[in-house]
C-alpha cells in the first residue's frame, strides 16, 4: 500500500487502445448519431464488438490489483470520444454486471458467454417504472411463480431502460428486469430476472427523445405475461419480511459497482469539452498561466483553471471508488460520492466550456454543445444528484433511510 | 419614488400578453423545437396584437408609446412562453427601432412596412462568429469609398425570417460600431442557416459580407450615425427580461412537477432539497427581473446605462442557467427527455451568455 | 403607481444625512469597538441620540408613501459605517418596533415616547433560548399571571438578545420578552411582554463574544420571578387552541417589517466592502471596464461586476419588500426572499473583497476583514438562510408548516 | 499502481499525530486564539515527535525521511487540530527544508539547530503586503553589490516565533526569485507585528527591508542558488493540506453538532438542507485531498508540478470557505460565538488565498 498516482503499464495501455477507438471509430459518427437519434450506429458497433470479441485487437483487460482503476481509465477515453455511442457498446453493461455481481456461476456462463462470440449484442437493465422514479420500494412490475411450468410469469412497465432497444431486438441480448415477487414487503419483494432477446411477452414500444447521448436507445418496455424459466431470477427467491432487504440491497450493490464507472463516464464528458476548450483557445493565442498571481488571471484563466481542478478532483474521487473495489473494501459512500461530484461537476464543466467558446460554442459546427447536452446526464441517471447526496448524508450521519428522507 | 409596481396600461399589456403566451404560444412551443419552424399564424396574431407597432411612431401608424421597461415586460411575458417564437414575434422591432430613433428621415420612411395588416420581420446583425466577439467592437468593417459603404465581415445569430427586408448589419466605422440597412440580397451577402444548440425554431443565419457595397445613406441615421451603445443598451434589457421569462417558466414547470410527482409517497416539493432549490429559483428570479427594470427605466430616463444593463444582462443569463438546470433536475429523469420543456429552457438559456441585440425594447 | 428607481427627495436627504452621520460618527470608531468588544461607544450613542432627539439636526424623517424604503436606505447607510455600532444605536429598535406593531397606543406611548428624550436608551427583543432555535413553539420563559397583583410572572432564559444589555442598564429601556402563557398550546400559548430597565427578577448575565459586529452587545438575560404588570403583555391575553395560532402569527409579522431592514443592514455591510474594494482598485491602478467584452476581462472585472450585480439585485428585493409595506400589501414572502438573498449575498461580496485584496485584505489594517466578520451576522440571525428558505419555500409551494418541514 | 492508501509507516504518523492533534493542540486552540498566544509546551511536546526533524538529512541529526506526501498527511492532521499551532510547530521547515535540499555546504552545518532536544522555530518570508503579491515574480530586490546582496522591499504573513534564527527572505535577482539568510538583527530590517484576521496566535511579522546587506555566501545554495519554484510548490501543497485539514475539524464539528441539535422536535441533520450540506462538505474535503497527495506524489517523484499545486491549493482555498461557512451556517447563532470553533475556522480559512510557503512539506 502506498499513495500513487502513477497508472500500472495495463491501465495506460487500456488508455491508449481505447483512446484510438474513441478517435478512429466514435468521433467521426459523434454528429450523426446525435442528429440520427434512433440509428443503429453500426460504424462504432462493429470495430468495438470485433475488438470485444478479440477479432479486432487485445481484448480490455485490467491491470492487476487495478481492474476496475482500469476500466475507469478505459471508460473515462470512450466517453471522451462519445458518451452516447458509449452506451451503444454492443456489451452487457448494467444488465452483465447484475448476471456477474447477483448470478449463480451457471447463470453467468449462460447469459454471459454469448458476449464473447458471434454478432453484436447487447444488455440492459429495467428498474425505473413511470410511477417510481428511484424508489424501488414502489415497483409495481409483478412476478409470479407458475409451478405448473418453472416459470415466472413478469407484468409491468420498465422506462429509461439504456440499450433495451438492442438488448431486445439483436439475438443473444438480455434485459435484467427488477420486478416484486410481494408487493406487501417492499424492498424485501424486489427480485431481478433475466430476460433474453425474442422472449415473448416483452416488447420495446419506443425509445425516448433526449436533450443529450441521442446515440443510446433509452427504450420504454411493456412486459405482458412474459414468462422466463424459474432459473433466469437472479439470487434467492425467498423474500425475508423480517430481517431487512438483504435481496434488495444485494441488487443495489451493482449500483456500488457501477457509479465508479458512470462517474468515469461523466469525467471523460467533461475532459472532451475541456480538451476541446484549451486547444482552441492555444488555436486562438489565448494560453493558461499557471503561475500568474490572481490578480493578474484573465477571467478565462481562472475559469479554465477552475474546471481543470474539478475535473481532476472528480477523477480522482472516481478512482478511488474504483480502486476500494479492487480491494475488495465496500465503496458504498465512495461510489456516491463519486457520483454525486462528476454529475454536478461535468454539468458545470461543460455549461462553462460553451459559455467561454461564445457564439461558436452554442453551435452545432461544434461538438461542444453536444457535450453539454451529453453531459447533463450524469446529473441524473444511476441515481440523480439528489439521490446519491441522500446516500452520502445517510452514511456520515449513520442515518438510517427512515431518519434521513 | 420608488416603485415596482407596473402602470395600469402596463398591468393590462403584461395580462393581455400573459395569455397569448399561455393560449397561443407555449401549446406550439415544444413542436416548432422539434420541427425547426415557426408558427406563422402566432406571429400574425402577435402582430395583431400590436406589441411592436405600439412602441413605433405614429407617424409611421404606430402607437407612439415606446418604453423600455413596457418592452422589457412584454419580452418577459413572451418569452415564458417559448424564448425563439418571442424572438420572432419581436423581431421587427430590430429594424423598426433603431430606425424610429436614429434613422434618417428617408430611412423612417421605411417603418410603415412594420405597422402594416401583415407581419414583417426585421433583423439586425450584431454578433460575430468567434469565440471573442465583441459588440462594443465588431471586427466587422465599414469603410467608406465614395458615395459608398463597403462592409467586411462575419456575422451569427441573426435572425433570418422569411419575408423580411433589409438587415440592419454593424460594423466598425473608425473604431466605432454604426449600422448600415443592407438588402438580403445583396451582392457579396451569404447568409447560412445556422444550427445551433438552441433556439431551434428561430431562423437565423450565419452572414458572410465580402465586399458589401451599400450607398452612404444606407448607414442608419445618414450622416448623423446612431448611438449604436444605447442600442446595444436596449438589446441587453430585452436579453435579461427574456432570461428571466425562461427561467419563469422553467421555474413553474418545475414547481408544478414537483407537486404532482410521488417518490417515496410524498409529492418531491416536500423534500428540502427540492423545496429549496425552488425558493432560491424564485428568488433569483424576482432579484433578476428587478434589475433588468431598473436598466429599463434608466433607457427610459435618457440616460447612459452601460453598466445596468451589463449588469442585468449578466446577473439574468447566470441564473436562468441556474433555474433551467435545475428545473431538469427537479423533474429527474423527465428533465432528460423532450417530451417536457426543461431540457429545452436549459438549451435556449445557455444561448444568452452569447446572444446581444436578438430583441430590443 | 408605475415602475420606477427614482428615490424621493426625502429618502435622499435621509441618505445624505445618514451618510455623513456614518463617516462622522461611525467609521473613526470602527476598529476600536471591533477591539474594546463590551464597551459602550459613546462616541457614536451621544451624536446618534441627539439626533434622534430632534437635538443634532432633522429628525429621521420617511418620504411620503416611502416610509420603509426610506428607512431601508437610512439603514444601509448607517450600516455601510458600521453595523455594529449600528446595533448599538439608542432606539427601541427590535423592541420598538415589536410595541409599534403589537402594542395598544396607550402603550405604545407609554414605552415609546421616553426615546424621545432625556438620556439615551435602548430597546431589545428576547426570543431565542438555548433549547429553541428558530422554534417559537418550544419557547420555555413561562408567563404566569397572578391574579391577587395583576401581574404576570416571567422565568427562564433567553440568549442572543440584541441590545440587551443596553436595554437593561439604561433608565427607560425595555426588552419585549417571548414567553408561553400555556406550553401545551405550542405556538398559539407564546405572547410577548414587555419588561422595563430597573423591573426586579430580569439580568443580565453576560454579553456573547462574537465573530464579528462586537460592537453591539448580544445579551444572555436570566428572568427570575420577574413581574411586570398586566398591561405589559402586548396584544391578547387568551389563547386560542383552536382556529390557529393567530396571536403567533402577530408576533412572526414583526419578522415582515424587520426583514427587509436587516436586508438592509446586510447591504450597507457589503456595500462597504464594494465601494472600499473599489476605491483600492483605483488607487491601485486598476480600473473595471463594463464594456470588455468576456473573453477581454480580467478575473478581476468579472468578480466586481457580478459582486455589483448582486448587491444591486439584493437592495431591489429589499425596496421592493419595503415598498409592499408602504403599500400597506403583505410582504411575508418578499420580506423573506430579500432577507434570505441578503444574508447570502453581502456573506459571499464580503468574503470576496478580502480575497481580492490579497495580503492586505486579511490585515486589521483595513476594514474590510471586519467587514467580512460583520456580514456573516446577516446570514443568521433574523431566521437563518435555511428559515427564510423554508418560509420562501413554503409560500412558492402553498405549503404549511406541517407539510413542508 | 493507482493507490490512495498510506504506507503502514504513513498510516502510523497519521495515527500518532491525529492523537497529538486531538489531545494536546485541539484542546488549546480556542483559548490561544483569544490570547494571541502560542502553547509553548505543546511546541516542544511536537518537536519531540520529531515530525520536521525526522525530514531532516540524516547527517544533520534528522530522520533522512522527507516526502512531500508524508509532509501532507502531517500538515492535515495538524491543522486539523489547529491551524496557527500547526503551522507553528511546523515553522522550523521553513528555513530547514530549502536548506537542507538546496542550501551550500555551510548553510548545511546550520540543520543541527533543528534536531536538537529544544524547538526552534524556523521562517520564511514571501508574500508582499500588496494586493496583487506575485509569488513568482516578487517586488522584493536582491542586488549584488561587492560581495554582498542588499536586499530591499516589504513582506508580510511572516511567521516570527521567539527564538528565531535567520528569517529565509525570498528576493527578485534578475527577474527570478532566489532566498536569502537575513539575520534577525539585521541592519535594515524592521519588524512589526501582524493583526490579521485570523491565525491569531501564530505571531506573524510584516517585514520592511531597507537596503538590508547580507554576504554573498547567504543566498540559499551559495553560487547555485535554489529552485524556489519547487519551495513554492512545497509550501502550495503544504496549504492544500493544511486548508483541507482545517475543512474537516469544520466538517466534524458541524456533523456532531448538527446530529445532537433538536430544532422543531428533530436533530437538525435530519433536515435535508443540513444533511445535503454536510454530504456536499464531505465530498469536496476527500476531493481536495487527493488533489494535494497527487501533488505531492508528483513533488516525491522530483516532477516540476506547478500546475499540480497550483490547482490543489486553488481547490483546497475554495472548499475551506465554502465547508467553514457552512459549517458557521449548520451551528446557527452559535456558529457566529467564540465559544465555539467554526467562526474561528472561517477567519482562518479566508486566509489561505493569500498564504503562500507559510509551511513546506
Amino acid at each position: 500500500m502506498t499513495i500513487s498516482f502513477d497508472p500500472n503499464p495495463a491501465t495506460v495501455n487500456g488508455q491508449k487502445e481505447m483512446h484510438e477507438l474513441a478517435v478512429q471509430h466514435m468521433r467521426p459518427w459523434s454528429r450523426k448519431y446525435d442528429v440520427q437519434e434512433h440509428d443503429m450506429p453500426w460504424e462504432f458497433v462493429n470495430p468495438m464488438w470485433e475488438r470485444a470479441t478479440g477479432k479486432g485487437g487485445a481484448k480490455l483487460d485490467a491491470g492487476p490489483g487495478d481492474g476496475m482503476v482500469t476500466v475507469c481509465v478505459q471508460t473515462e477515453e470512450l466517453c471522451w470520444g462519445d458518451a452516447g455511442l458509449y452506451l451503444r457498446s454492443p456489451s452487457p453493461l448494467l444488465g452483465g454486471s447484475a448476471v456477474a455481481a447477483a448470478g449463480t456461476p451457471e447463470q453467468r456462463e449462460k447469459f454471459l458467454s454469448p458476449f464473447r462470440s458471434g454478432k453484436p449484442k447487447w444488455g440492459a437493465m429495467a428498474i425505473t417504472e413511470p410511477q417510481a422514479g428511484s424508489d424501488a420500494a414502489a415497483i409495481q412490475t409483478t412476478a409470479v411463480f407458475d409451478e405448473a411450468t418453472n416459470e415466472w410469469v413478469l407484468n409491468g412497465t420498465k422506462i429509461f431502460c439504456t440499450a433495451g432497444d438492442g438488448a431486445l431486438n439483436y439475438e443473444g441480448g438480455i434485459v435484467v428486469v427488477w420486478a416484486t415477487v410481494d408487493k406487501t414487503a417492499g424492498r424485501a419483494g424486489v427480485k431481478s430476472f433475466v430476460v433474453t432477446a425474442g422472449t415473448p411477452g416483452i416488447k420495446v414500444v419506443g425509445c425516448e427523445k433526449k436533450l443529450g447521448i441521442r446515440a443510446s436507445d433509452t427504450a420504454t418496455l411493456i412486459l405482458e405475461n412474459c414468462r422466463v424459466p424459474a432459473n433466469h431470477l437472479l439470487g434467492k427467491s425467498e423474500v425475508k419480511k423480517s430481517g431487512g432487504d438483504q435481496g434488495f440491497k444485494g441488487a443495489m450493490a451493482t449500483f456500488d459497482a457501477s457509479r465508479p464507472i458512470v462517474a468515469a463516464m461523466a469525467v471523460g464528458v467533461g475532459r472532451a469539452a475541456l480538451d476541446f476548450l484549451k486547444e482552441e483557445l492555444e488555436r486562438q493565442g489565448v494560453t493558461i498561466r499557471y503561475d500568474a498571481p490572481p490578480a493578474q488571471q484573465t477571467a478565462i484563466e481562472r475559469d479554465v483553471i477552475d474546471m481543470e481542478a474539478e475535473l481532476q478532483a472528480t477523477r480522482l474521487l472516481t478512482w478511488r471508488a474504483a480502486k476500494m473495489l479492487d480491494r475488495g473494501q465496500r465503496n458504498n459512500l465512495e461510489a456516491s460520492q463519486a457520483k454525486a461530484k462528476a454529475g454536478l461537476a461535468v454539468t458545470k464543466i461543460t455549461q462553462k466550456a460553451v459559455e467561454l467558446l461564445g457564439p461558436v460554442g452554442y453551435s452545432q459546427k461544434l461538438l461542444v454543445e453536444k457535450w453539454m447536452r451529453d453531459a447533463k446526464i450524469n446529473d441524473i441517471y444511476e441515481g440523480t444528484q439528489q439521490i446519491n447526496q441522500l446516500i452520502v448524508a445517510r452514511r456520515i450521519l449513520d442515518y438510517s433511510s427512515s431518519v434521513l428522507r | 419614488m420608488i416603485d415596482f409596481q407596473p402602470t395600469d396600461e402596463q398591468q393590462l399589456v403584461i395580462d393581455t400578453v400573459r395569455q397569448f403566451a399561455q393560449n397561443e404560444v407555449r401549446p406550439q412551443a415544444r413542436d416548432c423545437d422539434e420541427s425547426k419552424k415557426l408558427p406563422e399564424k402566432v406571429l400574425e396574431q402577435a402582430h395583431e396584437l400590436g406589441l411592436v407597432a405600439n412602441a413605433l411612431p405614429e407617424s409611421a401608424g404606430g402607437g407612439g408609446e415606446r418604453s423600455a421597461v413596457t418592452g422589457a415586460l412584454v419580452a418577459e411575458e413572451l418569452a415564458w412562453g417559448d424564448l425563439s417564437i418571442a424572438l420572432a414575434i419581436l423581431s421587427p422591432g430590430l429594424t423598426a427601432y433603431p430606425i424610429a430613433e436614429f434613422g434618417s428621415d428617408a430611412q423612417k420612411q421605411t417603418l410603415s412596412a412594420f405597422t402594416g395588416s401583415r407581419f414583417v420581420p426585421g433583423s439586425l446583425a450584431w454578433v460575430e462568429p468567434r469565440f471573442d466577439s465583441d459588440p462594443f467592437r465588431p471586427q466587422t468593417t465599414a469603410r467608406r469609398d465614395g458615395a459608398d459603404y463597403v462592409l467586411d465581415g462575419a456575422k451569427c445569430f441573426v435572425p433570418w425570417l422569411d419575408g423580411g427586408g433589409d438587415v440592419l448589419v454593424v460594423a466598425s466605422e473608425g473604431g466605432a460600431p454604426q449600422a448600415f440597412l443592407v438588402p438580403r440580397d445583396a451582392k457579396g451577402l451569404a447568409a447560412e442557416r445556422e444550427k445551433n444548440m438552441g433556439i431551434l425554431a428561430l431562423p437565423t443565419a450565419e452572414l458572410t459580407l465580402t465586399g458589401v457595397r451599400v450607398p452612404a445613406a444606407a448607414r442608419l441615421g445618414g450622416d448623423a450615425g446612431a448611438d449604436l451603445r444605447r442600442v446595444l443598451n436596449q438589446g441587453r434589457v430585452a436579453l435579461a427580461a427574456m432570461a428571466v421569462g425562461v427561467a419563469r417558466a422553467a421555474f413553474e414547470v418545475a414547481r408544478d412537477y414537483a407537486k404532482e410527482r410521488i417518490v417515496f409517497g410524498v409529492p418531491v416539493a416536500t423534500k428540502q432539497a427540492i423545496a429549496f432549490k425552488l425558493a432560491d429559483m424564485s428568488i433569483e428570479i424576482d432579484a433578476a427581473r428587478l434589475l433588468a427594470w431598473e436598466a429599463a427605466w434608466k433607457l427610459d430616463q435618457g440616460q447612459d446605462a452601460t453598466r445596468e444593463a451589463l449588469l442585468a444582462k449578466r446577473q439574468a443569463q447566470r441564473i436562468v442557467m441556474e433555474v433551467t438546470d435545475g428545473a431538469v433536475q427537479v423533474f429527474g429523469g423527465h428533465g432528460y427527455i423532450r417530451d417536457y420543456l426543461p431540457e429545452m429552457h436549459l438549451r435556449n438559456a445557455r444561448g444568452f451568455a452569447s446572444f446581444e441585440a436578438l430583441a430590443l425594447v
